[in-house]
């Protein structure tokens, strides 16, 4: 069952992938960005990890795509058709990807992982714990170095967005 | 023999050049003139003292008149090679330094008079001292090296008298015209004492000249190489010759004599008549035994046939010519080549060893009385205020001690009996009429000439037309008229002086007695030529125009002097500045430096063309970087693998 | 665990999506495509962090924590970009590549 | 403080002090007295030398060695021997004469005096260097100031000149650099460790193939400075925009570093390698030396004359050092400073004459002597003393190195030598007809009739260059032993 489900949403992913980085529609390519993201969300119900999953649905498709959405329809109409790179070019990129991913999946099949048969779950609560833990292996400080970022890239992309009216003084364009 | 106190004789004049040409500007002519005149009388004076004390006391040693030498190294090659400065007291280089004190110390006084007003009057007497002190030098050198560096001061001396007249551009040209063609002989000379020194080990005269006198042959040793036919050395003595002609203005080196009679006239007096054009012949004497046993004599045979080729060339051409500085150049030519020839024609022992003895004598002789000649010239020139026959005529009247004087001097160089010129003369023909009976001829030929041209200028100047004068010619001051009465004075007396007891090819001396029936030849030859003189120029007639006119074609050659200075200016202008220099400085603007310039123009190409990769594009950026990545991969996994 | 499903599946299904990623990247010419190119790579990174987490090493969280902040600074990245997007498109009127080319040269 | 680094030191102390002299006159006293010291030092040393030779019969004297980079062996090494300790004078000879003839420099006198104490520091800390890694540091140091000294305090296509220099030397050095670190790596050839000290390296047998591989690249990288044919033609270019010190500066010194580091590192240190190309590279220096003369001839600026005249002397020092001769090296050294001091001379007379006519087209100029009795004088003594008088320095060079090359029996060299003889008639005629054009002659041009005589400072340049180019000549023999005993060392390797 398991098994079916996941091919079923690799199917889907790598097909909209595709079609995210080929299709001419901007608003389209969005969309089907979309449909890759939920599918990686259900390979995190696959294995277990809950909290990632919905993270991965809130951020990813609830608040980064929406984010692009809005920038998409600020800055284009939704009928542009997209310019599309010169088939020589593709092929030449597509190649070098095909080749790269020969060489990524023989190394990756020439080795041996060390795959430890189990079932653990992990509760939204471990996560909580580990990542506000500042005992050994903590990862307070770097959570909180996140938020700041966090913060600091919000702050910077209203500031950069809102853009005209602070730079007209230093007379700096961009 | 203690000789040091020689030195002195070159060092004065130097001292006397240094004075005059640092404190050039703040001496007063008047004093320049005084203290150049008393420090060429010392050297003068210790010359003859030298003289009397080499001769007559200590100088001949076992009836040898001995060689002495006192040098010090200047520096050093190698351990075995190097150059010594020093002096040779030997017979000949005696007779030079009276030859070149005797005439430096008239020529001095005679500037006096002639340079009187001039505005480098100190300039002139530095100069004439430089030149004396490289004379003295050139005369007393030990080896080929110091030779040579003298021989290169007096060329430089040469230039600078020549030039004297600086804002003239003919002096000019004539200055920079000797210099380069006696420097192009030295390149001769320069790579003969190469070759002498590389083969021989030595550059000094005595190791080079010592004869064996068991075998008769030179003492000295060397690998016998031989290059085209001929041993190396007597290639380097032919060589060497080759920088006496263009010293001593032999066909076809000398194009620059005439020329440099642009200088003031007791230059010409000094340099280009009496001691620096003899240095070629002085070179040739001072290695008399080398260049007469090397291949039997062969260099020695170039030397005779240039001689008297020289000779007769420059005495046809002297006929023609009507700046009277000129006639007396190339009667300088002339005479020289006759010094030439009779060095040629000589033999080594004995009485065998006349021509080298003759033409030691006709140096001697002819120093003086062609001194006295320009001298002469000079004070003639000084009267008239020209060059050129046409503007004299019977100055007899004018001028009764110049005429006087001229007269002597024009009848020893005719060879008229019992004046200098006649013994001295006579001795190089029965040489040559000994050794070379071609030469004989050339030579009687040329001794026709010789009074021939040398009447015609005679007859030209104190006699012939009256011309009338702007400013009544009038005789030079006395101290222009003094030196000409003592040189008449050694022109008439000096061939009584028994030359060959004192100087011959192997020093020992030996009698030589006048050989009647060849001076009588030489003496009608030359009264035919003197009595052609009188009908032609004696009076004012148009007997010399018919004649030049009905020889026509050659008389214009002769005036022309054969054209061999348009070759040369051919060869030099056409060829040398057109052919060669001027490719060259093209070559250099077009291909070398233009290959420098290519490189830095390509390399801005190149950049300008591959800066386009740099475009700013991340894209671009990225497929480079994931190419790469994936290319290094294979590679990385290739070299695992295996 | 993912019954019956071996690491090596789900590593090749990132390593696609990784691809497809870096094809994206550089043959679109809009900003904003790249953009979702990145997040593409992005994700098929994540995976493998979580992946590897789960399978490899199962009793720790490291991957999983490393996932979270991936996701967050994805976030801010994403937010930054658009804003400059926004901002770009505001000066030149375009989101092109071709014509964002002050940094040329 | 050493006998030997007080040449470094003092040039740097007098660029310290110059940074805080104010104007042309402080900026000229300061650099003048730094020369003066300098020359003195330079004399003393001769002195020192002289003395300390007695004593000690080592290749270098006054050697002294500190570590400045222990990972590759780099040594602070200094030594001298009497081919150096001469070339160290003619440096503070032509260093205080170029100061003298920048004694009216107007434009930033401060720093133009600075850029010509940094050159000379490079070349001071050349001549003194045993170590060869100190020695191109050194080199460097030399080099770079001359793109500001021509660049900016320059004449005519300045920029241009400047950049061609440079780039040049800089495309040298680097090939030189190919060769130092060849020589570097190959030191440890008998089994010692790696080092940069030119004795320790003169010990070592370098492998042949290395040798014949690294050699040419050493020579051409130091010849080029020696402006080898064909690689002569920033010379001409650089010196013509150079002002006259630097001119001076340049021609007089900085073009012997070519020569001395052609034969204290590239002959020294390959001998194998030198005596295996040496026929090579003997073809285009005998080239060089006639192609020079003959390029001067058609030349119609005094500066280009002097530079292809620079070509065809320096030539012959590259053509004295292929001989593989110890009289014609000797002659060589000889030639070094002779030209040294003979073309400074000539540069500085060249620098008076035009800024006295502002021009240097000699068909614009004539009849000086006239109206500059002292600068007609001794520019006509300098242009007999260029093309080879007795009495002056450059007969005896040259007399050497003829000599010496003679030495070679063979064929090749006979006729490679007759043509290098020749080259004395072609400088004769470029000289003269110099002399003939623009010092003798009628006047050229009214306006040159009131030309200012020539100052003391001018006077104390030139006759501070004269006096040793006299002495040279009239009496070489001290300087020609105290050359020729250091030779043997360096003869040893070729022979």
């Amino acid at each position: 069952m398991e098994q079916i489900i996941f091919y079923i949403l690799a199917l889907i992913m790598i097909v909209f992938a595709i079609a995210s980085v080929t299709s001419k529609k901007m608003l389209r390519s969005v969309i089907y960005l979309l449909f890759v993201l939920c599918g990686i969300a259900g390979i995190y119900f696959l294995i277990d990890y809950n909290f990632l999953a919905a993270i991965q649905l809130t951020v990813y498709a609830g608040g980064i795509i929406v984010l692009i959405i809005f920038s998409v329809v600020l800055v284009h109409h939704i009928e542009m058709e997209l310019e599309l790179a010169k088939k020589s070019k593709q092929i030449l990129v597509g190649l070098a990807c095909l080749v790269g991913l020969g060489i990524f999946l023989t190394t990756i099949y020439a080795h041996p992982f060390n795959v430890v048969e189990n079932s653990v779950t992990t509760s939204t609560e471990d996560i909580g714990f580990g990542l506000l833990s500042y005992e050994t292996g903590g990862f307070i400080l770097p959570f909180e170095v996140i938020s700041v970022l966090l913060l600091a890239s919000m702050i910077g992309a209203i500031v950069i967005a809102k853009g005209k009216k602070l730079t007209d003084k230093n007379d700096t364009t961009l | 023999m203690d000789i040091t106190y020689t030195i002195l004789i070159p060092l004065i004049p130097l001292a006397v050049f240094l004075l005059l040409g640092i404190f050039n500007q703040k001496i007063k002519p008047a004093v320049s003139g005084i203290i150049g005149v008393a420090g060429l009388s010392t050297s003068a004076l210790l010359s003859y003292y030298t003289a009397y004390q080499y001769f007559f006391v200590y100088g001949k040693v076992g009836g040898v008149y001995q060689a002495i030498v006192q040098k010090t190294t200047w520096m050093n090659f190698s351990d075995t090679l190097k150059i010594d400065m020093g002096v040779l007291i030997d017979p000949i280089s005696v007779m030079m330094l009276i030859v070149v004190s005797t005439v430096s110390l008239m020529v001095h006084i005679y500037s006096r008079g002639y340079m009187k007003g001039d505005d480098g009057y100190t300039r002139f007497f530095a100069f004439l001292s430089l030149f004396s002190f490289s004379m003295f030098g050139l005369v007393l050198a030990t080896n080929l090296f110091q030779i040579y560096i003298f021989w290169e001061l007096v060329g430089v001396s040469s230039f600078l008298l020549i030039g004297y007249y600086y804002t003239k551009p003919s002096a000019v040209s004539a200055a920079k015209k000797a210099f380069i063609v006696t420097r192009f002989a030295d390149l001769g000379f320069l790579i003969g004492i190469l070759i002498i020194g590389y083969y021989t080990g030595t550059f000094d005269f005595e190791t080079l000249n010592s004869v064996n006198h068991e075998t008769g042959e030179l003492a000295l040793n060397w690998a016998s190489t031989s290059f085209m036919g001929l041993s190396v050395i007597a290639w380097a003595l032919i060589l060497m010759f080759m920088g006496g002609a263009g010293k001593s203005a032999m066909f076809p080196l000398h194009i620059w004599l005439p020329d440099a009679m642009e200088g003031p006239t007791p230059v010409s007096a000094l340099i280009h008549a009496a001691t620096m054009v003899v240095a070629g012949v002085y070179l040739v004497a001072r290695l008399f035994p080398m260049f007469y046993f090397v291949e039997d004599g062969y260099a020695l045979n170039v030397v005779a046939y240039v001689g008297a080729f020289s000779s007769l060339l420059a005495a046809i051409i002297a006929i023609t010519q009507t700046d009277i500085k000129r006639v007396l150049a190339f009667s300088t030519m002339s005479q020289i080549g006759y010094m030439m020839l009779a060095l040629g024609v000589s033999k080594y022992e004995g009485h065998e060893g006349l021509g080298y003895m003759a033409s030691m004598f006709h140096l001697f002789t002819h120093a003086m009385f062609k001194a006295l000649l320009f001298l002469g010239a000079g004070s003639v020139i000084h009267a008239v205020h020209s060059n050129y026959l046409k503007d004299m005529g019977g100055l007899r009247k004018y001028m009764p001690i110049t005429n006087i004087t001229f007269l002597i001097a024009a009848l020893a160089i005719a060879g008229f009996p019992l004046t200098s010129g006649f013994f001295s003369k006579d001795e190089i023909l029965v040489a040559a009429f000994e050794h070379n009976k071609l030469i004989y001829f050339s030579g009687v030929l040329v001794a026709g000439l010789t009074a021939f041209y040398m009447f015609r200028l005679y007859f030209g100047i104190f006699w012939g037309k009256d011309t009338q004068y702007k400013h009544a010619p009038h005789e030079s001051p006395i101290s222009m008229t003094f030196p000409l009465m003592v040189l008449a004075f050694i022109s008439l007396v000096g061939g009584f002086i028994p030359f060959s007891n004192y100087i011959s090819a192997d020093r020992a001396g030996f009698e030589a007695h006048l050989n009647y029936p060849l001076a009588a030849v030489a003496v009608s030859v030359g009264l035919i030529g003197i009595a052609l003189a009188w009908v032609f120029y004696k009076k004012e007639n148009d007997l010399a125009s018919k004649f030049s006119n009905a020889f026509g074609v050659f008389y214009k050659w002769t005036y022309n002097k054969f054209y061999i200075d348009e070759v040369y200016l051919f060869v030099t202008k056409k060829i040398i500045f057109n052919l060669i220099a001027a490719p060259i400085a093209w070559f250099d603007k077009k291909y070398v430096d233009g290959t420098m310039e290519g490189i830095g123009n390509k390399t801005v190409v190149i950049s300008n063309k591959i800066k386009g990769m740099q475009s700013g594009k991340v894209q671009d950026y990225a497929f480079g970087f994931v190419a790469g990545v994936v290319v290094l991969a294979m590679v990385f996994i290739y070299l695992w693998t295996n | 665990m993912i019954a019956g499903i071996s690491i090596y599946e789900i590593l090749t299904v990132t390593s696609i999506l990784f691809f497809i990623g870096v094809y994206g990247f550089i043959t679109r010419k809009n900003l904003i495509s790249i953009l979702m190119s990145v997040e593409l790579i992005l994700n098929a990174s994540i995976i493998n962090f979580v992946v590897i987490n789960k399978y490899l090493y199962p009793d720790m969280l490291q991957g999983v924590f490393f996932s979270i902040f991936i996701i967050a600074v994805a976030a801010a990245e994403t937010a930054l970009a658009i804003s400059i997007i926004i901002n770009l498109y505001r000066q030149i009127a375009s989101v092109e590549v071709k014509d964002t080319e002050i940094m040329k040269y | 403080m050493d006998i030997l680094s007080l040449f470094v030191v003092v040039p740097v102390l007098t660029i310290i002090a110059l940074v805080f002299a104010k104007g042309l006159k402080q900026a000229r006293l300061v650099s003048m007295v730094g020369s003066m010291v300098q020359l003195g030092m330079a004399i003393n040393l001769v002195f020192a030398y002289f003395k300390e030779r007695a004593i000690n019969d080592g290749i270098m004297v006054f050697t002294k060695d500190f570590v400045w980079f222990e990972q590759f062996n780099i040594h602070y090494a200094i030594g001298v021997d009497g081919i150096s300790v001469a070339l160290l004078l003619l440096t503070a000879i032509v260093v205080l004469a170029g100061v003298f003839i920048s004694w009216k420099m107007p434009d930033l006198p401060k720093e133009f005096f600075i850029s010509l104490l940094i050159l000379a520091t490079g070349v001071y800390g050349f001549f003194i260097s045993i170590d060869l890694f100190t020695m191109f540091v050194f080199y460097e140091i030399a080099v770079i100031p001359m793109y500001l000294l021509i660049g900016i305090w320059g004449s005519g296509p300045k920029e241009y000149s400047a950049m061609k220099l440079t780039l040049m030397l800089m495309g040298a050095s680097a090939v030189l650099l190919v060769g130092v670190l060849g020589i570097y790596f190959n030191s440890n050839a008998d089994g010692g460790a790696l080092t940069f000290n030119i004795l320790e390296i003169a010990q070592v047998n370098i492998p042949i193939e290395a040798q014949k591989l690294f050699f040419p690249l050493t020579f051409v990288g130091f010849a080029v400075l020696g402006a080898l044919f064909p690689f002569h033609t920033w010379s001409p270019d650089g010196h013509a925009s150079a002002p006259t010190a630097v001119s001076m500066l340049h021609a007089g010194v900085l073009m012997k570093l070519g020569g001395y580091g052609v034969f204290r590192i590239a002959m020294f240190l390959l001998p194998a390698g030198a005596v295996h190309w040496s026929w090579f590279f003997i073809i285009l220096a005998a080239i060089g030396v006639v192609y020079g003369a003959f390029g001067a001839i058609r030349q119609t600026d005094l500066k280009y004359i002097n530079a292809y005249a620079s070509v065809s002397h320096l030539g012959l020092v590259l053509f004295a050092l292929l001989t593989l001769n110890k009289i014609a090296w000797n002659g060589a050294i000889i030639q070094s400073l002779s030209h040294g001091l003979l073309t400074a001379m000539f540069f500085a007379l060249i620098g008076m004459i035009y800024g006295r006519t502002h021009t240097r087209d000699i068909h614009k100029l004539g009849g000086l002597m006239k109206v500059l009795p002292f600068i007609g004088a001794i520019y006509v003594i300098t242009g007999m003393a260029y093309l080879g008088l007795p009495g002056f320095s450059g007969f005896v060079a040259e007399m050497n190195i003829f000599v010496g090359s003679f030495q070679n029996p063979d064929m090749f060299h006979r006729v490679l030598t007759i043509l290098a003889v020749s080259s004395i008639v072609v400088t004769a005629v470029y000289i003269l007809r110099l002399v003939g054009k623009i010092m003798m002659g009628p006047l050229a041009n009214e306006e040159f009739k009131d030309l200012p005589k020539a100052t003391w400072f001018e006077k104390a340049g030139i006759l501070l260059l004269l006096i040793p180019i006299v002495a040279m000549g009239v009496a070489p023999l001290w300087l020609s032993d105290m050359i020729m005993a250091s030779l043997e060392p360096f003869i040893k390797g070729v022979l």
